[in-house]
C-alpha cells in the first residue's frame, strides 16, 4: 500500500475506535449493551461469510442460519453431553460444517441465480428440521441449556465482560483473515469469477472450484460463530436458525455490501441495534402505540431490502461509500478548477 | 394399509396436492414469462384468505362479493409490487432480484401481521361441512371445492395461453423474448401481466383454500415453498406439469404418513418435500452443466 | 479515497456512541420498579399479549389505589418477540440498566429456561409465566426461580384420570412437533403407564401444517378410544375439523393451550364435544362459591372484561395475575429503606417463606424451599365444548 | 516439417439438430501466426470454444502438444497453456488493469489461502513475482501508464491489449485471439499487427479469428478458411485469396452484408 497522508489519519482513527470497542464493556461507559455487542460481534461473523459468497461467487445463499446452527449444536452436544472440551468442539465443529459444505457444495454450486437459491433454502430449512427432530441429541424445540463456559486454563468465560474481550477477538481475526484472503491470489480469483465466469476460466482459474471454496469458508465462520454464540448464550434451540434467521443474515449482508469487509460489521450492527435498541422505542411511542414490533422488524427489512437492492444493489455500506467518493472527487475537481 | 386406508390417503392427498398446485401456478407463470422466483408468491396466498375473512367477518360483505374483492385486492398489490420494487430494478442481476422479491414478501408478511395480528382466523365454508364420501374415502366439500378451482384454473389458463392474443403474446415472450421484443410485444408490460396474473391466482388459491386450512398473516412461507417445490417438480414449463407436480407432492406427503417408513414419522413430513426439491434441484443442475458444455 | 469514506463513518460512529452512554438511567423516583419479559408479538403473542394486558390493568389500578405504601409501582415490560435469543439480552437490561427488582415472564419455556444463569447470576428474582416444570426443577438451581402456570404434567394427569374413571385404555396420540407439543407428548408417553393406558398410535405433525387428514387417517385404523391432541390453536382447530371430516367418533382431548376463544372460533361446529384441561378462570359461573379462588376468578376476569371486552379473558393473562400478585405481595411487606440487592432477597425470600395457600387465579399456592410452584391438585378443570361454550365436565 | 501444437481430428460440433463445427481437421505449426477466416456463422467462435475447452465436440478430438484434450475443462486447458482473448473483451471490472493482468498469473502460482490468511513469506514473495510479471506484460502492450485504472475507463483498443496482456500473463504457449481488430482504428491495428509479431517472436503460436482482411493478410503465415462449418480451403494469405471456393463464399457474403 501506497502511503499518502490520510493513512496516518486512518491509523489513528482506527487506534480511536479499538480503544473505544475496548472501553465499551466497562460499567462506566456503554456497559449495559455489552451483550447487544457481542451479538454484533458474532453475526458480525456470519455476514462476512454471506458477505464474500454473495460478493465473490455472485451468488446468494439462503440457507447460512443452517451453517450457524450447525457449529452451535456440534459446540453444545460435545460440549455439555459429552464432556468435550469446549475448544476442540468448536474446533470439530468447524471442520465438520467445513466438510459437510463441501460434499454438498460441489453438487449444489453447479446450480445458479433462482435454483441455487432454492436449494440452500431448502437445505436450510431440511437441517432446521433435524435441529427439532433429533431430540435425543439437540433437546429438540425446546432447545439445550447448561451449556458449559469456555474456558482457557483456570480462567472461565463465564461474565459477558469476558466473552466480549474473547468474541471480537475472533470476530477482528476473522475480519483481517478474510481482509488478507480478498488481497491475495485467492481473492482476485474470487473477484475474477464475480466479474467474468468464462474469463475466469481462460487465465486458469476453477470456478467451481473457487466456489465451492468460498462455500466452505462462509460455512466455517459460521460455524465458529454458532459454537460462540451458544457458548455466550449457554443455550441454543432451533428458533435461532429457521428461515427468517437466514434472511435477517441475507439482510445484514445486503446492508452491509456485498464484496465488502467492513461492510459486514456495519451490516450486523446496523441491523442489531435496529431491532434491539431503536425499534423498541418506537413500539411504546404513542404515536405509534398500536405497532407491533415483531411485524414492524419483518416491515423495516423487507423495505431495506427492496430499497437497497433497487438503489444500491452493492449493499448500503458500499453505496454510500462509493456516493460519498464520487462526492469527493467532484469536490476535488472543483477546487482544483478554481 | 386397508385399501380404504389407501384410498383415504389418496383423497386427502389429492385436496392437499391441489392447493401446492394453485400455489405452483403463479411460481410457473411469473418463471415462465420474467425468469424470477417470486419469493413472495406465497403471500399471496395468504392474502387472498385473510383479505376474504376480513371482508365477510369484520366488514360484513357477502360471499361472493367480497371473495370477488380479496382477489382483486390482491392483484392490486401484485401489480404495486411489480412497478415499484421490480421494474424500477432495472438493471438488477438475477441475486438482488431474488433479494428483492424476499423483501417484498417479509414486507407483506409484516404489514398483514401488523394490521391482522397473529390470530389464525377461518372464513366460512362456501357449502356446509358435511362429509361427502368418495367410495368410502371421505373428502370436505370445501376441498372439493379447492380440486375443482385447480382444474378449472388450469383449464382456463392453457386455454388463455394458446387461445387468446395476450396469451400468445405472454407466452411467446417467455419462449424467446428478444423474437418477441422485434415482433412488436413490450414484454416489460408481459412482466406487469405475469406478476397481475400470478397474484389473482395466489389469491384464488388463498381464497378457496381459507376456510378448509385457516389462515394467517405467517402461512405464506410454507405455502410458497410447497408451492414452489410443485413448479419445480413440474420443471416450470407448463400449467399443467406444475399440477401434476403438485398432486404429487400431496400424495406422496400423505402415503408417507401411512407407509410409517423406517426412522421417518409424520414430523418428517415437510422434509420429504424439500429432499424432493433438492433432488430435483440437483438433476437439473446436472442436465443444465451437460448442456452447456454442449454434450 | 475510500480511506476518508471510512474516516468519516468512524467519526459519525463515534460521536453516536458518546450520548449512548448516559442513555438508561430516567425512572421515576420512588417508584418500585418491576421488569417484566412477554412474547408480545412473534409465535408466542396469543400468550404473551393478555399477559400485557393483564399487568398493564393491575399497574394502574394499584397506583389508583395510592400505588404500594405509597411507592407507585412501575413495570417495565420488555416484548422478546417470542425468541429466546431476545430474552437473555432483556433479562440482562432490566436488571443493570433498569434495576428491577423482580422480573416475571417470559411467557414461553424456551425464553425462561434461556435466563434462568442470568437471573441466578444476577441475584434477582424470577416469576416465570411459562408451562414446563423445567423451569422449577431441579430446585437446588433454581434458587431464584418460580413460576405461576400449571404444568404438561397436571393437565395430563387430569385426562388420564378421567380416562381411568371412563374405562378408557387405548388412546392415540397427534402432537406438533413445536417445543410445546413436544413437550406434551414427552409427559404423555411418560405418565401412561400409572393409568394404565396403551398407546396405540402416536402421530406428529408440523406447526403450520394445513391438513392432518394423513395421520388422522392412519390413527382411523387403529382401535383407539379416544385421541390427544397436545398442541396450540390452529393445528388443534384443524385437527377436531379433520376428524370430523374423516367422520371419526372416538372423543377428542386437546391441551389447555387451546383454553382460548380463538380456538372455539378456528374449529367452529368441530370444536363441539373437545375436551380438555384448563384453569377455571374459563369457567367462572360454574366454580361453586365455596371455592377458595371463587373470589380472585370472579373479580379478574370481571375486571379483565371490563377493559378488554366480554368474552376476552383467558387463562395466559391469569397466569401474569398471579405472578406480578405475589411480586406486589412481597413489596406491600418490605422495608422501604433497602437497596436494589436487599429488595431483591426480600422478594424471593418472602415468595418462597410466605406464599401459602394463597387463591390466584391458577390454582391456591404454596411455595417452599423444595417447591416453587407450589400448586395444589385440583386446580384445573376438565371442560368441555358444547355448542361453542365452555362447561365444566365434574 | 515443423512440429505441430495443435492438431484437430474429424472436429465435429452440433447443437440440438444445427451442425456448428463439421469435421475440422486443423493443423496449427508452432511458432506460426495461424488465421481462421470465413464468412459470418461460419462455426470460428465455436472453433476456438471447442479448443479453449468451453464445449465438448461431438466427435472427433483436439491434441494439444500431440497429447489429446479430452475433456479437460477451460481452466485446465490454461495451465497447459492454452490462452484465449473473447470477442466481447470481459475484462473484470472490479479490479484495475493491473490486476487483470495479474490473474492471468493465477496457474503460474500456488500460494493459497492459509498461506494467504497468515501472511506467510512464500504468499509475500508469490504476490511480488506475480505483480512484477504482470507489470512486464502489462508494459509489453503498452499500457503500463494505465496499471491503476479501471479496464472500463479505457478506450476499447487499449481494453483489447489489456485482454492480450492477460492471456500472455498465463505463460501460454498457444494464444487464441477472438476478432482482436474488431472496432479498432487503423491506428490501433497498426499496433496490434506489432503486437500478434511480437508475440510470435516469443515463441508463442498465435491462432486468431479474424473478419479484418487487411489486418489478416499483414500477419498471418497461414491461413484456414471456414464456412458452414467446414474447412474449404488452407494455404498462404495468397493462396487462399485465389481459391474460388472462398471467393464464391465472401462474395456471397458481401451480397448479402451490402
Amino acid at each position: 500500500m501506497l502511503a499518502k497522508a490520510s493513512d496516518k489519519w486512518v491509523w489513528i482513527v482506527a487506534g480511536l475506535l479499538l480503544v473505544l470497542l475496548i472501553l465499551i464493556p466497562f460499567k462506566w461507559f456503554l456497559g449495559p449493551y455489552t451483550n447487544l455487542m457481542i451479538f454484533i460481534a458474532i453475526y458480525t461473523m456470519v455476514t462476512l461469510g454471506l458477505c464474500l459468497l454473495m460478493g465473490y461467487s455472485g451468488q446468494v445463499s439462503l440457507g447460512q442460519a443452517a451453517f450457524f446452527g450447525i457449529g452451535a449444536y456440534f459446540s453444545a452436544i460435545l460440549s455439555k453431553t459429552y464432556g468435550v472440551n469446549p475448544w476442540l468442539a468448536m474446533l470439530l465443529g468447524a471442520t465438520a460444517t467445513g466438510a459437510f459444505a463441501y460434499v454438498i457444495g460441489i453438487p449444489i454450486f453447479r446450480l445458479r441465480g433462482n435454483y441455487l437459491a432454492m436449494a440452500t433454502l431448502g437445505l436450510g430449512i431440511i437441517i432446521y428440521i433435524l435441529f427439532r427432530q433429533l431430540g435425543q441429541y439437540t433437546g429438540g424445540p425446546d432447545g439445550m441449556a447448561g451449556i458449559p463456559y469456555l474456558s482457557v486454563g483456570g480462567f472461565a468465560f463465564n461474565t459477558a465482560f469476558r466473552r466480549y474481550f474473547l468474541i471480537w477477538g475472533f470476530c477482528l481475526a476473522s475480519l483481517l483473515v478474510s481482509q488478507r484472503i480478498v488481497n491475495s491470489r485467492t481473492g482476485r480469483a474470487l473477484r475474477a469469477i464475480h466479474g467474468s465466469e468464462p474469463a475466469a476460466e481462460s487465465v486458469g482459474i476453477s470456478v467451481s472450484f473457487y466456489k465451492v471454496k468460498i462455500f466452505v469458508l462462509s460455512a466455517v465462520l459460521s460455524s465458529l460463530a454458532g459454537s460462540l454464540y451458544v457458548h455466550h448464550l449457554r443455550f441454543v434451540s432451533p428458533q435461532s436458525f429457521d428461515f427468517l434467521a437466514s434472511v435477517v443474515i441475507v439482510v445484514m449482508a445486503a446492508i452491509g455490501g456485498l464484496a465488502s469487509i467492513w461492510g459486514a460489521i456495519f451490516g450486523a450492527a446496523a441491523i442489531r441495534i435496529l431491532g434491539d435498541e431503536i425499534l423498541p422505542r418506537f413500539e411504546n411511542l404513542s404515536l405509534l402505540k398500536s405497532w407491533d414490533l415483531d411485524y414492524l422488524n419483518i416491515i423495516v427489512y423487507g423495505l431495506l431490502l427492496i430499497v437497497v437492492m433497487v438503489f444500491m444493489p452493492q449493499g448500503l455500506f458500499v453505496g454510500m461509500r462509493d456516493a460519498f467518493e464520487r462526492w469527493r472527487l467532484k469536490h476535488a475537481q472543483r477546487e482544483a478548477v478554481t | 394399509m386397508s385399501l380404504d386406508q389407501f384410498l383415504q390417503y389418496l383423497v386427502s392427498g389429492l385436496s392437499q396436492g391441489s392447493i401446492y398446485a394453485l400455489v405452483g401456478l403463479g411460481f410457473t407463470l411469473i418463471y415462465a414469462v420474467t425468469k424470477i422466483i417470486n419469493f413472495a408468491q406465497g403471500e399471496f396466498v395468504m392474502l387472498g384468505g385473510m383479505l376474504s375473512f376480513v371482508l365477510m367477518e369484520s366488514a360484513g360483505i357477502p360471499m361472493v362479493p367480497a371473495l370477488l374483492l380479496s382477489i382483486i385486492i390482491a392483484v392490486v398489490i401484485g401489480a404495486i409490487m411489480y412497478l415499484l420494487a421490480i421494474r424500477s430494478a432495472k438493471k438488477a442481476s438475477e441475486v438482488s432480484l431474488i433479494i428483492i422479491t424476499i423483501g417484498a414478501a417479509i414486507l407483506i408478511r409484516g404489514i398483514a401481521g401488523e394490521v391482522w395480528g397473529v390470530d389464525a382466523v377461518r372464513p366460512p365454508f362456501f357449502t356446509g361441512e358435511k362429509s361427502i364420501s368418495f367410495f368410502g374415502a371421505l373428502i370436505h366439500p370445501q376441498a372439493l371445492w379447492i380440486v375443482g378451482t385447480t382444474l378449472m384454473i388450469t383449464i382456463l389458463l392453457h386455454l388463455f395461453l394458446s387461445h387468446t392474443m395476450l396469451g400468445k403474446a405472454l407466452k411467446a415472450s417467455s419462449i424467446n423474448p428478444e423474437a418477441a421484443k422485434l415482433v412488436g410485444i413490450d414484454t416489460r408490460a408481459m412482466g406487469l401481466v405475469a406478476f397481475v396474473l400470478a397474484a389473482a391466482l395466489g389469491a384464488i388459491g388463498g381464497v378457496v383454500m381459507a376456510p378448509l386450512t385457516l389462515t394467517s398473516y405467517q402461512v405464506g412461507v410454507m405455502l410458497g415453498l410447497k408451492g414452489f417445490v410443485a413448479a419445480s417438480i413440474g420443471g416450470f414449463m407448463s400449467p399443467i406439469a406444475t399440477v401434476i407436480g403438485g398432486i404429487l407432492l400431496g400424495v406422496v406427503e400423505s402415503l408417507a404418513v401411512g407407509v410409517d417408513w423406517g426412522p421417518f414419522t409424520s414430523a418428517y413430513k415437510d422434509a420429504i418435500a424439500l429432499v424432493i426439491l433438492l433432488a430435483i434441484l440437483l438433476i437439473r443442475a446436472g442436465r443444465l452443466a451437460a448442456e452447456e458444455r454442449g454434450s | 479515497m475510500r480511506k476518508w469514506f471510512y474516516l468519516l463513518l468512524a467519526v459519525v460512529m463515534l460521536a453516536a456512541a458518546i450520548p449512548l452512554a448516559g442513555v438508561g438511567c430516567s425512572s421515576e423516583k420512588e417508584a418500585y420498579v418491576v421488569g417484566a419479559i412477554f412474547s408480545t408479538s412473534g409465535a408466542a403473542s396469543d400468550l404473551g399479549v393478555p399477559e400485557e394486558r393483564t399487568v398493564n390493568m393491575m399497574v394502574e389500578e394499584i397506583n389508583d389505589n395510592g400505588g404500594i405504601n405509597g411507592h407507585k409501582l412501575k413495570v417495565i415490560v420488555y416484548n422478546d418477540e417470542s425468541k429466546t435469543e431476545n430474552a437473555l439480552n432483556l433479562a440482562t437490561k432490566l436488571m443493570e440498566q433498569d434495576q428491577v427488582l423482580a422480573i416475571i415472564g417470559p411467557t414461553t419455556t424456551g425464553s425462561s429456561l434461556a435466563i434462568i444463569d442470568a437471573v441466578t447470576t444476577g441475584k434477582t428474582p424470577l416469576v416465570s409465566c411459562a408451562a414446563s416444570i423445567d423451569i422449577v426443577t431441579p430446585i437446588e438451581d433454581r434458587f431464584w426461580v418460580f413460576k405461576t402456570p400449571q404444568t404438561d404434567v397436571q393437565a395430563i394427569r387430569e385426562i388420564y384420570g378421567y380416562f381411568e374413571e371412563e374405562g378408557i385404555t387405548k388412546i392415540a396420540l397427534i402432537t406438533d412437533t413445536s417445543s410445546y407439543g413436544a413437550a406434551g407428548r414427552k409427559y404423555l408417553l411418560e405418565e401412561k403407564s400409572t393409568y394404565g393406558i396403551t398407546v396405540v398410535d402416536d402421530q406428529t405433525f408440523n406447526s403450520g401444517d394445513t391438513n392432518m387428514q394423513s395421520q388422522l387417517t392412519h390413527i382411523k385404523g387403529t382401535s383407539a378410544q379416544a385421541v390427544i391432541c397436545w398442541a396450540t390453536n390452529k393445528e388443534s382447530a384443524i385437527v377436531a375439523q379433520d376428524m370430523q371430516t374423516l367422520e371419526m367418533t372416538i372423543p377428542l382431548f386437546c391441551s389447555h393451550g387451546v383454553a382460548n376463544q380463538a380456538f372455539i372460533d378456528q374449529a367452529g361446529e368441530a370444536a363441539n364435544g373437545v375436551i380438555l384441561p384448563a384453569g377455571k378462570l374459563l369457567v367462572v359461573d360454574d366454580v361453586p362459591d365455596s371455592d377458595p379462588q371463587e373470589e380472585v376468578l370472579t373479580k379478574y376476569r370481571d375486571d379483565y372484561e371490563a377493559l378488554y371486552g366480554a368474552g376476552s379473558v383467558n387463562t395466559f393473562g391469569g397466569h401474569a395475575y398471579d405472578a406480578l400478585s405475589m411480586v406486589v405481595m412481597a413489596l406491600e411487606e418490605m422495608d422501604e429503606d433497602l437497596s436494589t440487592a436487599e429488595a431483591r432477597e426480600f422478594i424471593r425470600d418472602y415468595i418462597e417463606d410466605d406464599v401459602e395457600d394463597w387463591p390466584g387465579t391458577g390454582g391456591v399456592f404454596t411455595m417452599s424451599p423444595t417447591d416453587h410452584l407450589g400448586m395444589a391438585p385440583g386446580s384445573l378443570a376438565l371442560i368441555k365444548i358444547e355448542d361453542g361454550e365452555w362447561t365444566w365436565l365434574q | 516439417m515443423k512440429s505441430l501444437i495443435l492438431e484437430t481430428r474429424g472436429l465435429y460440433k452440433a447443437f440440438g439438430g444445427l451442425t456448428a463445427v463439421d469435421k475440422v481437421d486443423l493443423s496449427v505449426e508452432a511458432g506460426r501466426i495461424t488465421s481462421v477466416i470465413g464468412p459470418n456463422g461460419a462455426g470460428k467462435t465455436t472453433l476456438f470454444n471447442l479448443i479453449a475447452g468451453v464445449y465438448m465436440p461431438t466427435s472427433g478430438e483436439i491434441l494439444f502438444d500431440g497429447k489429446p484434450l479430452g475433456t479437460a475443462p477451460p481452466h485446465n486447458r490454461a495451465a497447459l497453456g492454452i490462452a484465449r482473448t473473447f470477442q466481447n473483451v470481459l475484462l473484470f471490472d472490479n479490479m484495475t488493469a493491473l490486476e487483470n493482468v495479474m490473474t492471468g498469473q493465477h496457474s503460474r502460482s500456488r500460494y493459497g489461502f492459509f498461506e494467504a490468511a497468515l501472511r506467510l513469506p512464500k504468499a509475500h514473495l508469490e504476490e511480488e513475482t506475480i505483480s512484477l510479471n504482470a507489470m512486464k506484460y502489462l508494459n509489453l502492450v503498452g499500457l503500463g501508464m494505465y496499471a491503476d485504472r479501471n479496464p472500463l475507463s479505457l478506450p476499447l483498443g487499449q481494453q483489447k491489449l489489456l485482454t492480450i496482456a492477460r492471456a500472455l500473463a498465463t505463460e501460454p504457449k498457444l494464444l487464441l485471439l477472438d476478432e482482436p481488430g474488431a472496432g479498432l482504428n487503423a491506428l490501433e491495428k497498426q499496433s496490434l499487427s506489432e503486437l500478434i509479431r511480437r508475440v510470435r517472436d516469443m515463441g508463442i503460436t498465435v491462432v486468431l479469428v479474424e473478419h479484418d482482411m487487411d489486418l489478416v493478410m499483414g500477419i498471418a503465415e497461414w491461413v484456414v478458411v471456414l464456412d458452414s462449418g467446414q474447412k474449404i480451403a488452407e494455404g498462404t494469405a495468397s493462396q487462399v485469396q485465389k481459391d474460388k471456393r472462398v471467393i464464391a463464399a465472401y462474395l456471397g457474403e458481401e451480397e448479402a452484408v451490402e
